[in-house]
């Protein structure tokens, strides 16, 4: 397992594999391919930013172009769904949900119910999430708190390559509508991803490290910062259980808990803003089913409640850091 | 045209026109006594559509319907005693009770959903035409929406796809003349809605809805273009609804006798019934027969579904994921 | 103050009483007034539940029926709001919120940011949520949480007509774009309303009754059956805070922490999904803030993590009920 | 169409255009730097349009603009000195350094922001022209949105809205051939955007958008009907942008030399200059002179801009809500 690929390779990886695989997965989105229209040009693009790059020309009449109309082809791959094919449908930024959002929430996550269990709808739905970019408040939102809110959906948000890898192809071979967001910021990590195909399991924490003092709960881009803040904090003598829930539906709570009663501290840590967030919801979690365990106030390290601004000079500034965390700990494991 | 129509087939949509008049019209009764919950949007009058173009249909292929979707249920062979135990709320019901009226949907005939959400079944069966194009199988999918659901964003962007993606999709306007009580003079910016094909490259039919031989001959030129890999078409359908938008709507937006008047000059059961009988195919015996059938199976459901139970306390979480 | 009105009269009230005072107030949405397109028709209906009824005649040009395009009649409003208008904006059910989001959170909230304080956009939209008609998992949804977490938006929900009109009237002045949401079930609801106008603050939780023992936090709907239920304990000797926030954003962090200093246990009741809900939004508040004082774990009493059900069996058991009230207060007041 | 242009509109038209020009071209320099912060969308190529628009503008008429929108913001009178240190992230810029390319506004001149969603402005646009109508201030509202944009559900919602209640608003498609690396004529499912206008009961017009006179006179003939209470028009102007569709964009799915032999056969500036020049009504020194002080103006803004602060920690916490 020597081999070190990015978050996007491992991404890509992941749909070529799960195509190759079953050919009832598809491919969708505005420029996955790139080039539609102009002749010898099919495959210019790949995705925005390059991470469907070859498939097209690999698996003809599955990777397929859309034009700007979210709600048509987030819709299509719903349906679809229905139909008995596997479709990822790319939605590019997570932001563009409010286009679409009809057709996540009502449509596919309430097929199945609505139905009497009558209906499956396997379809993936791909975008990037999170700040980083200088991208400015309509290309920068977490958001995954709104689509953990909503019955149906699974959520899932990789914080590495290796998740990202199989947890992909967990999602696509899931059989309900999943949610797979990728952090724009982490698409040039390198990690380790074996070459075979592997899929993780929905609602299992990945527990980066273990440490008696506090746990900390992270996710996406935030679990690493989670993870340099525990060194740091663990040079100043304080020993941090590290989570990333890794899907934010369903949860794992019984990690979480566990850890806990552990450690009877609790700091979560979202990039997202603060209200009914998932930082709330894992604090809420804890506080009714660990409060027994619990020796300190549960802290939300969190971004303000405030779109995300353009300038790095705030943008940095708005997205929680390893120091905000740090301190966090810190005043957490001093509680008394 | 009904040349091409055999007697089995002529009594088969008579039948289903009829079953959906019969059902509408008790579903009506009893919403006023008070038993059925939730909001019911009932289809009388419009029957030749449905039925016009489901006749057409095969088990493969695919409609989405809308919030009055009864009429394309029963159409597209969904069982209208589970229909009728569902809009009662009940655990044998098409839904086990789950979803009620503006969600019944039946995938194993290939009725992919009522909808509540207005324009809500466009992209959805763009996707089952597409499944079916990727996998080779012929099979169309046919849109069926409102005047009203005509100007929303999701029915534009699917004709837009269609095209775009030379999908074997029927987009299939009932223009009923109101969405709740707004005229689709005031609402549709163009004289009809096929005006509009058009703008998305594909042939736009305007068609009398209460004439079930002219939905059923237009619809079936459209079907077969799209079967044939023709692309989509846009088709509306100039009907209207004997009902109010919803039961418990007092229609002051009708002028008083517009719908008598429909039932007595325009009514699709009555002009089928003249037609078919008029050149001796069929007879008004058989025509009463089937009307006789009809009423016992509908009789039936009712009773069935008031003394059906309501889904166990235990129904409450299941089947919101595959796994639970 | 003797007259009682009804919840839906209160909310006529109050955009009759604005209309008749700000000529910007204006007010669209589809069926608004109803007829339109049918010469001699107009106001046909006056809203889906005839709450605009009347205002179309008495006010000419300013009550606005439109298509059913939820995108461009909001976003239009919106863009009003930046013109000079007041918009009142009515979205009939919260649920359809998917097929016109973006022009809310991408489009209204962020403006004011996105451009540096340089916009105002003084709209409201008005929309009926909850469950309790057995109208199904697309017209029963609550979803005052996805607005909450949105910074830019303030979101209203009232729980008895005196609140109704006093808000809704805060809503129409405000600067500031509004989410006023109505519980559907409560629309029947009497309440003594005074005639005058008047305008109820934002972020000033109300506090209904008070006890020693337990708070109990709720909304909307939910205020009401955490009344009964406290007027139940009562006289089981068990006395608690009720405090109706009235408005998720801006929330009234200080009455329910103050209350949760006195009682040390909190029951948080939210007819939403449980999810990244206000729940969990006041249970991780509270877990920060006023952990100290804590005695018992939190409970949240919301509905389950599943669609609507449509059937009434179901329906009612997806509703938190007094009786699942009353036992978590117990259970946190029996907690040691 | 000159006729009704006299030389100071001409020579400020020039500016104007000249000034997209410079502003752009320095942008996509210092871009490449890795000094400019986020996604820049150049709008070079296509400065006939917005100019050729917003010549007929007044203060109180509204624009909305997209991603692509440095070109509409400068002919609509936002100050370009702001708009270099706001895409720099400079507290001095327009939006104090908070919104950055993307979104652009300053209501003070009508200019209701760039958007970072496509297709977002049609339904705004509505709006502002909705609030002049019932204001009764005879203003006027124009989308400014791309061929992509022209499949997004709200474009055709507010092209439908704009009708039905009769607004003073013009939806200007501009056609530049690709959304991202897709060309239009995959995505846009009938010949032209224009062939849509009659779908929406709006005349549609096609204008070359290399041809600043030609894009002014339709504009001007679309926005003095809309003035008029004559309703909504849709206006496509067939142009083409000489970079790619963002800065890093390698552009493989354009001939090699399309820009090139574009840039040669096609710019607006060098037909504008040709034109008025070739009838003596300006002389290539006043437009030299032009081009001089415009270069001036940029390069200045550019140096202000680096040198300007980056907003202040405070900054991050401030206009969410009217009252913090
Ligand atoms: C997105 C959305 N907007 C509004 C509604 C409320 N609504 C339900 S049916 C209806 C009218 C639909 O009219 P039309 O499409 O003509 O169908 P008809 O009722 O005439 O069959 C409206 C506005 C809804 N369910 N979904
Ligand atoms: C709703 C939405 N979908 C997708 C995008 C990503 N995106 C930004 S610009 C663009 C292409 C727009 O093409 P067009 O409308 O032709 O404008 P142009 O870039 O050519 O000026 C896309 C797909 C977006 N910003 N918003
Ligand atoms: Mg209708
Ligand atoms: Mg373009």
């Amino acid at each position: 397992m020597a081999r070190k690929i990015s978050y996007q390779q491992a991404i890509s990886e992941a749909m070529d594999q799960e195509m190759a695989r079953d050919q009832t997965v598809i491919v969708m989105g505005e420029d996955v391919a790139g080039g539609a229209g102009t002749p010898g040009e099919e495959d210019a693009w790949g995705g925005v930013l390059g991470v469907t790059k070859g498939l097209f020309h690999k698996y003809p009449g599955r990777v397929i172009d859309t034009p700007i109309s979210e709600s048509g082809y987030v819709g299509a791959a719903v349906g679809a769904a229905c139909n008995g094919l596997r479709p990822v449908a790319e939605l590019m930024f997570i932001d563009f949900m409010g286009v679409c959002f009809d057709q996540i929430f009502n449509q596919a996550a309430k097929f199945r119910y609505m139905f009497g269990g009558k209906a499956e709808t396997p379809v993936v739905i791909r975008a990037m999430y999170g700040a980083g970019f200088a991208a400015a408040a309509q290309h920068s939102q977490c958001l995954y708190n709104i689509f953990t809110h909503i019955p149906g959906l699974k959520v899932v948000v990789p914080s590495n390559p290796y998740d990202a890898k199989g947890l992909l192809i967990q999602s696509i071979r899931d059989n309900d509508p999943v949610i797979f967001l990728e952090h724009k910021v982490l698409y040039t990590m390198e990690g380790e991803v074996p070459e075979e195909s592997y899929a993780i399991p929905f609602g299992e924490a990945n527990v980066l490290r273990e440490g008696d003092d506090v746990t900390i709960v992270a996710f996406g881009r935030m679990v690493n910062f989670a993870m340099e803040a525990a060194g740091n904090l663990q040079k100043k003598g304080i020993h941090c259980d590290v989570i990333d829930p890794r899907t934010t539906s369903p949860l794992d709570e019984d990690t979480i808990l566990e850890s806990v009663e552990k450690t009877g501290r609790l700091v979560v840590v979202d990039e997202s803003h603060p209200r009914c967030s998932m930082a709330s919801d894992i604090a809420g979690l804890v506080a009714q089913k660990a409060f027994g365990a619990l020796k300190a106030p549960i802290e939300q390290v969190t971004a303000p409640h405030v779109p995300v601004p353009f300038s790095d000079s705030l943008e940095v500034l708005y997205v929680p850091s390893v120091a905000r965390i740090e301190a966090a700990v810190t005043r957490v494991k001093e509680y008394s | 045209m009904s040349e091409t129509l055999n007697r089995e087939s002529l009594l088969k949509a008579y039948r289903t026109m009829r079953t959906i008049r019969e059902f509408e019209e008790r579903v009506h009764i009893d919403f006023a006594t008070g038993e059925i919950p939730g909001f019911v949007h009932l289809y009388a009058g419009e029957e030749a559509s449905a039925t016009g173009v489901c006749m057409h249909l095969t088990g493969t292929d695919y409609i989405a319907s809308t919030h009055r979707g009864h009429g394309h249920c029963i159409a597209k062979g969904v069982d209208p005693v589970g229909m009728m135990a569902e809009i009662w709320g009940k655990a044998t019901g098409t839904c086990k009770g789950k979803g009620g009226s503006m969600h019944i949907a039946d995938l194993s005939v290939g009725m992919l959903g009522a909808n509540g959400i207005v324009g809500g079944g466009g992209p959805l069966i763009c996707g089952t035409a597409l499944a079916g194009k990727i996998k080779g199988d012929k099979s169309v999918g046919v849109c069926f929406f409102g005047d009203g659901a005509s100007n929303q964003g999701t029915i534009f962007e699917a004709m837009n796809l269609a095209t775009v993606w030379n999908l074997p999709v029927i987009f299939l306007a009932e223009n009923n003349g109101y969405a709740e009580a707004t005229s689709s003079k005031y609402s549709v910016s163009c004289d009809n809605i096929a005006d509009r094909a058009s703008a998305f490259g594909m042939p736009g039919v305007i068609v009398d809805g209460f004439d079930f031989f002219a939905v059923y001959e237009a619809a079936g030129e459209a079907i077969e273009r799209a079967r044939n890999g023709g692309g989509p078409t846009l088709m509306e359908v100039k009907v209207s609804r004997y009902y109010g938008h919803f039961e418990g709507d007092q229609q002051t937006y009708r002028a008083p006798g517009e719908v008598q008047k429909l039932r007595e000059t325009k009514d699709c059961l009555l002009q089928f019934r003249r037609r078919v009988t008029a050149n001796g195919e069929i007879t008004n015996e058989q025509l009463d027969a089937i009307d006789a059938e009809v009423k016992a199976l509908i009789d039936g459901s009712v009773v069935k579904a008031k003394s059906d139970p309501k889904p166990a306390a235990a129904e409450l979480m299941t089947d919101v994921y595959v796994s639970y």
